[in-house]
């Protein structure tokens, strides 16, 4: 996976739990593993966006692109 | 549009269970006119008089009923087909391989259907040719063509739907 | 896959021309039947004898084959929606607005022409209580039940259709 | 659109035109564009990739939250 999700750091650094990030974000928990996990083909930008605002963050620091 | 769909789910019910009993009672007079009481041929179902045939030779006999109780039996299995896709329908996630499958199979039984029944109607139309009397007869095997018509389009839906489980597919990972 | 397709599009195509000479037939004769010479009633299509009725009652005679002219055309459109549909279809790209408002529109004439159909089979059997004869009306307007059982079935396609529609529309828009 | 697509930008930086961009990610023009204009709803992780790759760059310097 050469874009890899770092939603876990990111979560950890905030002190948010997953249960908390799936309320903010109007995520299911199976879909916010999903994306954890690395097993999402797509994100929606709207999901990008909820989520930059819930952890107060920017793209770059959730997606990483790694060669 | 959920009131809909349940009704026809309902109505798909009546009709299996109507095939259903007309196939189980052609099946019992068939086997009571060749075991007990062959007058039950003059009546196998609402008027279907094969005693002529019978008379002349149990093999033209035992093959023409064959074939009814067949078609019969296939619309059944058919109409049960739609009714299990109806049970795991979901309308805001329609896409599964399952369905998909079922589908397929549905149009096979229906071009069977079809198949069976137009060549039943001429094996009834050649037996009245040999001066025998088929009573009811055409009643019991119609809608040959309607059949094979179904079976394309069950086709096609099919294969259409097998591009819509993909595409489902993709749209559950995208988050 | 591609091939199956184009082999029922062309099938489409064989039915409905065959359904368009079927109705343009038998609609000659009758307008021969009622201006030029009466006795075509005895013969309006492949044997159909409706000269009893017509010589009982003019009413009834133009009710009865304006019904069976109306399925007949209404078929015809019927399957030229079909082949609209494939006209449109593209197998990796099916889902499209205009092709659901296709389905649903074959729907509702498929049940016109189940409940139609019905009907007529319906007034055929009360004219031949009245002591009319009917030659070869039955299968005119046979398959009533098989027209209802599809006009629900390319409902239920249409709902599905629909949802693919919006599917594919998200997918479209995810690079 | 809180979520903006700063791909003109990197293209800028590397000068490469949207036709050699198109061929490197193998997307066409049509999609480029509307991932360009902000008309697309959501992005594939190996869109991404393919971009990123091309264009020698991060997720973040190509997707950008705005408050």
């Amino acid at each position: 996976m050469p874009i890899q999700v770092n939603l876990d750091v990111m979560m950890a650094k905030r002190k948010i739990s997953l249960n908390e990030l799936s309320e903010k974000v109007e995520l299911t928990l199976s879909n916010l593993s999903i994306l954890k996990t690395g097993k999402a083909k797509a994100i929606r930008f709207s999901t990008l966006e909820a989520i930059c605002k819930a952890l107060d963050c920017q793209p770059g620091d959730i997606l990483e692109y790694i060669e | 549009m959920n009131k809909m769909l349940k009704a026809l789910y309902v109505l798909a019910w009546i009709l299996f269970i109507g095939l259903c009993i007309r196939t189980g009672v052609i099946l019992v007079t068939f086997l009571i006119s060749i075991g007990i009481n062959p007058e039950a041929s003059s009546n196998l179902y609402e008027g279907l008089d094969l005693s002529s045939v019978m008379d002349a030779n149990w093999v033209h006999y035992t093959l023409i009923t064959g074939l009814i109780i067949s078609i019969w039996a296939l619309k059944s299995w058919m109409l049960f087909g739609v009714i299990q896709i109806f049970q795991k329908l979901k309308i805001q996630d329609p896409f599964h391989f399952s369905i998909s499958k079922k589908i397929t199979q549905i149009s096979h039984v229906a071009l069977l259907v079809g198949v069976l029944s137009i060549l039943s109607f001429a094996y009834g139309r050649w037996l009245v040719d040999q001066g025998l009397m088929l009573n009811h007869f055409s009643e019991s095997v119609r809608g040959g063509m309607e059949f094979l018509f179904m079976a394309g389009i069950f086709y096609v839906f099919a294969v259409i739907f097998r591009r819509g489980v993909e595409i489902q597919q993709e749209h559950e990972l995208t988050i």
